[in-house]
């Protein structure tokens, strides 16, 4: 980056000459620094995957979560710093609850997505905060079924067939072009999520998989994967990383 | 300075869910200090207040007198809170002692005048500890007009003196509920003040020794207990001097009608049959 | 340049995707004396270091209790941590006061997080200096997380912070298999066990520490001086005895 | 302020063992005002009979009149003293006759009935309705006071002097919790062969 | 009935409303309501006596036979409170978040004269709403002697030696005054102003009263409930009143 | 480049410089009295307690307008507990004054999954009341953490509800019974509009006290079978039909076990029987003009 020193780097308020804004990159640089995020839109649903690195085997397993429900029809996974992440995922319940309020209805995907990237974009415009350092896929299920949301720091969001975030997007989503998405169903999906995950992930370091779904199979709610079939996931991505390897 | 439309104050707010069951204020917390008094959203406040005191019935009803004389200030007092006919004390402490050198009397609503009182106790130790002397009994009389001005037309009911000795030497104030404020030298309040009035502007003589001082306080409570029906229980009576206040009768009328009246054919009613 | 210009406040990103300002809060915890946690199957148990700097002063109170169910344990900036109590101890009542019932653990360490998170990204705040042992018990049994300053939160089986705090990490990892079927007693000795670790110089004595626990149909209480010595006692034994068998040594209450 | 406590009252009635007393408190006064402390409550009608008329005090001296009027005829006429529950029947067809404009009285009537000397108590309110009692009635301006104090001190079957004695503690008692009433009491004690009659020294506020 | 004849009331904002029946009229309702019931509390010189009728009525019909007037703030300190149990539920929730506060900063319980203070503050402090509660606060004093204090809706409130409040008040007082009248603490030279009698007897007079009560005032009934506090603790009893 | 404290206006929380908000009652109240103090409130300082401005302001010049009286309303509720459960039953009419306006009310509703909510009055607030539950359960929902609330936090947190509404004198017009389980034990909790709340072992709200509980009290038992336990409940809705003229022969029963959860019956109509005497000839032992 060439805003390193110039003075044009400090605030979100500032464009350098050449019309950057600066902090809204180094805000992206911190997404693309965490753990990679996977979301991919099936025929019958979305699946979110995590990648979590493990700093201390003290931890409580599954906790620490990245994935959160917004509401019955709605739900998100954070890349990037999740104490950003989570002011967002407050603030999309709020939205939620409140259109359901006014409306009596379930908020629409890209209503809240719209709404959401705009609550985002509030901390570009103003030299007294900064960019969050967090992105957000957001997965949700509505009358027009279902459909993947990309949220960034800079405020803006796109809806996406599959995308991922963070320190292996690169790949993962070299990964996510192969797939027939339109012919995937949810459980097939979560599957490869899973191996897409474990291909991208740095060997070194231990991690935790963080699988959610909103499909007809969890009753079009945000739920996270069944032990289970999570579970069985990763053996599948395993095998399959294996596989590759001895080929 | 920009000013921008972003309201981060959603983020420290509670849901709507929350917010409708309401929990506690910071005040209902932890307060020490100022508080507010919640008002009820109504319409018309001033028939609501009417309308919630007769339906609460809060305990009312007194004697009480104070006058300035040669060796100091006397105080006497009743001791009788009732609610409409119903006597529901007849032990009220209605001298309130809100120093060593300042006394109030209550009259009126129990609840106002212990509460007030309390109140500016308080507001007397902060003037002292802000100025290193005692407040004169003109300034805690004042600021006891000033507090109860605020809440002018709200339906509070008070009717108090504020006595005590300064360095000008006793001073004694009536200051009620409307905020009206007067100095003067004899003063009776409450439903039986007019019968202690007789009493008292019969035997006051500004010359009188402390003994006559004292009894006539206490006789002309005793004579307004006889004749008021809300007032009675007990006379307490003080006695205010440059050194401070003291207590110097308590008696139960109870005994003191018969004190003063061995036998009933002494009591000067006495053979006045209405059939 | 000379010098970080992106190190002076929470609003500004660095090249690198950092905000130095949350890193330093983050080193003020470690400025702090050792705090350490760890949880059985039933119960939790807090425990700090607590040495007074001269013979004339008490020593900083450093573990709270915030509601029946529930109370932390601070190190950093204690000062900072005395103004989360205070926030979770009105969250706690306010809860109380709406359902009768206690917080869930889970919850109260979000809003902690939440909080901690606006104070990085507001150009008039700063990241608390304080991280948070948080030990609870609720419905779901007992929960034991750490409160960071940059508003992430963390749930643990056992955990240290504080100066020095590696050693007693150490020492809990070694162990921890002891753990989830551990009595009371013996979690307290592990405790100890972890924090005489961290001791850079001199022994844990009753006075230098403090020990709280909550648990299952058990109220979070800290243990006076009298109730910790038998613990000190025990602890001593089995150095002396094994040089450091902590589980075995502990169980003071029978003796 | 209701009309029947403006001059205040407090009027009990006990049965003992062949006996029954009644008495009341001596405040006469105009709203919370004292204006005498010798006004009995309680009017004889005849050796066996004690009227107690608790309300507004111009009602209950024009009643009393009435009523002694009214008896005394019936004496003429009869040759004898009217039965206390025959009293009763005719007080409360006089309040009756009222119905639309009542006197603003509380009557109890306490008595022996002739020939078996067993006690007659019974109350009624302002327009007639009689109530009968075993045990006690009362009447007034502080009912409540005095019905506790009854309720826990009265026992049936007491003697003259032990029915005198617990019904003047529940008199002075309720009477101590009621502003308008007291100011001392006025106690009869009714038996076969004499009427004790005794004032009480009461708290005088 | 000795007594006035009953009186057709217009129906006011503030007393309880009218029956759900009324339709000719818009109906109406009060903020107020009155569920009756009775506390009754007796300071002795080493123990207190408090007890509370346990019926929650409304107008002329029963909504519980066992709902608490009693509630406990610390070890050895209670309140009592009759009148509309909405404003009793929220003030007594208030005193105990108040207490749990007070125990935060000040590391022991609240005593009673602390806990009397306290409550006579919050009742003032909604003067002009106020609440319809009737309350005794009970203990203990540091010295062991029982104490209760007495209040009006709106926080007046004084140290007595036995008080009673609630819908049979007006039945039980009387009768204390004249079973534990003692001296007022108003002579001078003072005189013990404390219930002088020993606990039985004290246990025996509170439980007639509310057996006399029960009998008078619709009310009161169902069941008492009686606490004894003492140094040694708190003991619990109940005594079943009349049902109907 | 220095940080400068922003001019922020208070109202907005965690400041930031803006318009104030709307709602001057997020002002602290402190700060409110200071600023405006009414024309009665001397300046002198001599009063640190003082009324809050701006409800005096509210209740001043604009009058509050809130709904003083019900206009579609529901009938009694009655619940009873029995072994192992807890029973719940209404009708289904919401009635517009003496009309049955609406005759397939579902007044008997789902909170969560151990918990019921019954409900007469106002069938608006009702509506009200549900959409905050709703949010309630969303709320459970994204925590995620498998917790739910009790029908014991539920019921405290409607008294809570329903007394605040009453402090703003605006009330939510009902009365609600909560049942569900709790702890593996029947729990019956009501709540009325002015926030009287309650829990007993049968409950009944409106007419229903006065017709049913008698009922209850003579017949309930809490180890009754649930076979006669809704043998009792169609009982009392029997009684409460005949002589409740603002009801509907369409009934439905609810029920929380542990096994099953929560199940809320079809609609059905009881079995009645008008040929009772006292019904044929109502004016039989009536002496006089009739």
């Amino acid at each position: 980056m060439s805003g390193i020193g110039t003075g044009y780097d400090l605030s979100v308020s500032t464009f350098s000459p050449d019309g950057r804004v600066f902090q809204t990159a180094y805000a992206q640089k911190a997404v693309d620094n965490g753990g990679t995020v996977v979301g991919i839109r099936c025929k019958d649903g979305v699946v979110l995957g995590v990648e979590k690195p493990v700093a201390s085997k003290m931890l409580v397993g599954g906790s620490n979560r990245s994935t959160y429900p917004i509401n019955q029809q709605t739900g998100m996974g954070i890349a990037g710093v999740s104490a950003d992440g989570r002011q967002i995922v407050n603030r999309a319940m709020q939205e939620a609850t409140q259109y359901k309020g006014f409306y009596g209805e379930v908020i629409p995907g890209y209503v809240l997505s719209e709404r959401i990237a705009s609550y985002v974009h509030l901390f570009n415009l103003y030299w007294y905060v900064r960019p969050f350092g967090a992105a957000l896929l957001m997965a949700s299920y509505d009358s027009e079924g279902p459909q993947l949301y990309l949220i960034e720091p800079g405020g803006t969001a796109h809806r996406y067939f599959g995308t991922a975030i963070g320190k292996g997007r690169q790949s993962a989503k070299t990964d996510i072009e192969k797939l027939k998405l339109t012919e995937l169903s949810c459980r097939q999906g979560v599957v490869e999520v899973a191996k897409i995950l474990h291909t991208v992930h740095d060997e070194e370091k231990p991690f935790e998989l963080e699988l959610a779904w909103i499909c007809d199979e969890s009753n079009k709610e945000f739920k996270r994967v069944p032990a289970d079939l999570a579970a069985e996931a990763e053996q599948q991505a395993k095998a399959a990383l294996d596989e590759d390897m001895d080929s | 300075m920009a000013t921008a439309a972003l309201d981060f104050s959603v983020l420290a707010h509670r849901p709507a869910t929350a917010a409708a069951a309401e929990s506690l204020t910071e005040q209902e917390l932890c307060s020490v200090g100022p508080c507010q008094f919640p008002l009820p959203p109504v319409q018309n406040l001033d028939s609501f207040e009417r309308e919630v005191m007769e339906y609460i019935k809060p305990a009312h009803g007194t004697t009480t007198l104070g006058f300035v004389f040669k060796h100091g200030i006397i105080m006497a007092v009743d001791s009788r809170a009732s609610m409409g006919t119903y006597i529901s004390s007849q032990t009220v402490k209605k001298v309130i002692e809100i120093n060593p050198y300042l006394l109030g009397t209550m009259a009126g609503g129990a609840a106002d005048c212990q509460f007030w009182l309390r109140n500016l106790g308080m507001q007397c130790r902060l003037y002292e500890l802000k100025n290193g002397h005692r407040i004169t009994v003109k300034a805690a009389s004042k600021l006891l007009a000033n507090t109860l001005f605020g809440y002018k037309g709200m339906g509070l009911s008070m009717g108090t003196m504020i006595a005590g000795w300064d360095v000008g030497g006793p001073g004694l104030y009536y200051v009620d509920s409307d905020a009206q404020r007067t100095k003067g030298q004899i003063f009776s309040v409450g439903s039986g003040s007019l019968y202690a009035y007789g009493i008292l502007d019969d035997g006051y003589n500004f010359d009188m020794e402390v003994e006559d001082a004292i009894e006539l306080g206490q006789r002309s409570i005793y004579h307004a207990t006889y004749r008021d029906a809300v007032s009675g229980g007990t006379v307490s009576v003080y006695h205010v001097t440059k050194d401070g206040w003291k207590k110097v009768r308590g008696a139960d009328v109870g005994d003191l009608h018969y004190k003063y009246y061995p036998d009933a054919d002494q009591h000067p009613t006495y053979g006045a049959s209405p059939l | 340049m000379f010098r970080n210009q992106y190190d002076t406040d929470v609003v500004t990103w660095s090249p690198q995707g950092r905000i130095h300002q949350v890193e330093y809060a983050m080193e003020a915890v470690k400025q702090g004396s050792t705090a350490v946690a760890l949880k059985s199957n039933t119960h939790v148990v807090l425990a700090t270091l607590n040495r007074a700097d001269s013979e004339l002063t008490s020593s900083l109170q450093k573990i709270f209790k915030v509601d029946d169910h529930l109370g932390i344990a601070a190190s950093g900036l204690i000062s900072d941590g005395r103004s989360l109590c205070k926030f979770m101890r009105s969250e706690c009542l306010n809860h109380r006061y709406v359902y009768e019932s206690a917080m869930p653990v889970t919850r109260l360490v979000r809003e902690v997080a939440d909080n901690a998170q606006v104070c990085t990204q507001r150009s008039w705040k700063r990241p608390y200096g304080v991280g948070l042992l948080v030990a609870g018990h609720d419905k779901s049994g007992p929960r034991l997380f750490y409160c960071c300053p940059s508003g992430n939160y963390y749930e643990y089986l056992a955990h240290a912070i504080g100066g020095r705090s590696q050693a007693a990490r150490t020492y809990l990892e070694r162990k921890h298999e002891e753990y989830p079927d551990a009595s009371l007693d013996g979690l307290i000795g592990h405790a100890l066990q972890a924090l005489s670790a961290s001791l850079a110089e001199g022994e844990l004595t009753a006075t230098s520490c403090n020990i709280a626990y909550v648990g299952r149909d058990q109220d979070f209480k800290e243990l006076d001086e009298a109730s910790l010595q038998p613990y000190i006692q025990a602890l001593r034994d089995a150095e002396g005895g094994d040089g450091g068998g902590g589980a075995d040594g502990a169980a003071p209450m029978e003796s | 302020m209701s009309i029947f406590e403006y001059n205040g009252a407090a009027v009990v009635a006990m049965a003992g063992k062949n006996c029954v007393a009644i008495g009341s408190d001596l405040r006469l006064g105009v709203q919370f005002q004292t204006l005498a402390c010798d006004y009995k409550k309680v009017y004889p009608i005849h050796d066996h009979l004690y009227l107690g008329l608790a309300g507004l005090g111009t009602d209950t001296q024009t009643l009393f009149q009435k009523f002694k009027f009214h008896h005394n005829i019936y004496r003429l006429k009869e040759e004898r003293d009217i039965k206390p529950s025959t009293f009763a029947q005719f007080v409360s067809s006089t309040l009756y006759s009222k119905r639309f404009g009542p006197w603003f009285v509380s009557p109890v009537i306490a008595g022996l009935e002739p020939g078996t000397w067993t006690p007659y108590l019974c109350g009624m309110d302002s327009l007639g309705a009689i109530e009968t009692a075993p045990d006690f009635m009362v009447a007034g301006t502080a009912p409540d006071s005095l019905y506790g104090m009854c309720e826990s001190m009265h026992k049936p079957d007491l003697e003259p002097e032990e029915l005198f004695e617990v019904l003047s503690q529940c008199l002075l008692a309720g009477t101590d919790r009621d502003a308008i009433s007291g100011w001392g009491a006025i106690v009869h004690v009714i038996t076969k062969d004499q009427v004790i009659t005794r004032t009480l020294k009461g708290r005088m506020d | 009935m000795a007594a006035p004849p009953l009186q057709l009331h217009t129906p006011a904002s503030i007393g309880p409303a009218s029956g759900p029946g009324d339709i000719k009229s818009r109906p109406a309702w009060s903020p107020y309501d009155d569920n009756g019931g009775t506390c009754v509390a007796v300071a002795g010189s080493d123990y207190c006596i408090v007890a509370a009728s346990t019926r929650l009525s409304t107008g002329f019909s029963i909504l519980t036979r066992d709902c608490s007037k009693l509630f406990q703030i610390s070890e050895q300190v209670y309140i009592a409170s009759a009148g509309f149990q909405a404003d009793i539920r929220a003030l007594q929730k208030m005193l105990q978040t108040r207490n749990v506060m007070y125990q935060h900063i000040h590391r022991k319980p609240m005593s009673a004269s602390a806990l009397a203070q306290l409550l006579g503050n919050n009742l003032y402090y909604k003067r002009f709403f106020p609440y319809f509660t009737w309350n005794l606060c009970v203990g203990l004093d540091p010295e062991g002697k029982g104490s209760v204090y007495t209040y009006d809706p709106v926080g007046s409130f004084e140290r007595v030696g036995y008080s009673c409040q609630g819908s049979g008040k007006d039945l039980i007082q009387p009768v204390l005054d004249n079973q534990l009248k003692a001296a007022s603490p108003l002579v001078l030279p003072s005189e013990n102003w404390m219930t002088a009698l020993p606990l039985e007897q004290a246990q025996d007079l509170v439980r007639d009263a509310f057996v006399s009560a029960g009998e008078r005032d619709i009310y009161t009934g169902d069941c008492v409930e009686i606490l004894t506090i003492t140094t040694g603790g708190v003991h619990r009893e109940t005594l079943d009143l009349k049902k109907d | 480049m220095f940080a400068k404290a922003p001019s922020h206006s208070t109202a907005l929380g965690p400041g930031c410089a803006g318009p104030p908000l709307a709602n001057p009652q997020q002002l602290s109240s402190a700060q409110a009295s200071a600023h405006e103090r009414g024309s009665h409130q001397p300046s002198c300082g001599a009063a640190p307690f003082a009324v809050d401005a701006s409800m005096l302001r509210s209740t001043g010049s604009q009058p509050h307008k809130h709904t003083q009286s019900p206009y579609v309303t529901g009938s009694s509720v009655l619940a009873i507990t029995y072994a192992g459960g807890v029973m719940l039953a209404s009708d289904t009419l919401a009635s517009y004054g003496s009309t049955k306006r609406y005759k397939s009310v579902q007044r008997l509703v789902k909170v969560n999954d151990s918990t019921v909510l019954g409900a007469g009055g106002e069938i608006s607030d009702l509506q009200f009341i549900l959409n905050m539950l709703d949010d309630l359960k969303t709320e459970d929902y994204c925590a995620d953490d498998g917790q739910s609330l009790s029908s014991q936090e539920l019921y405290s947190y409607l008294s809570r509800v329903m007394y605040n509404r009453r402090n703003k004198m605006d009330p939510l017009w009902n009365s609600l019974i909560i049942a569900g389980l709790e702890g593996g034990k029947p729990f019956l909790g009501s709540v009325n509009m002015i926030g009287v709340a309650f829990s007993d072992d049968h409950l009944a709200t409106g007419f229903g006290n006065h017709l049913a509980r008698p009922l209850f009290r003579k017949r309930h038992r809490p180890d009754m079978s649930e076979e006669e336990a809704t043998a009792l409940i169609r009982e009392a809705l029997e009684v409460c039909y005949y002589r409740d003229k603002q009801s509907i022969n369409k009934f439905q029963i609810a029920k929380v076990t542990a096994s099953e959860g929560v199940s809320i019956s079809e609609p059905f109509a009881l079995p009645t029987k008008w040929e009772y005497k006292a019904f044929v000839d109502p004016t039989r032992n009536a002496v006089g003009v009739w």
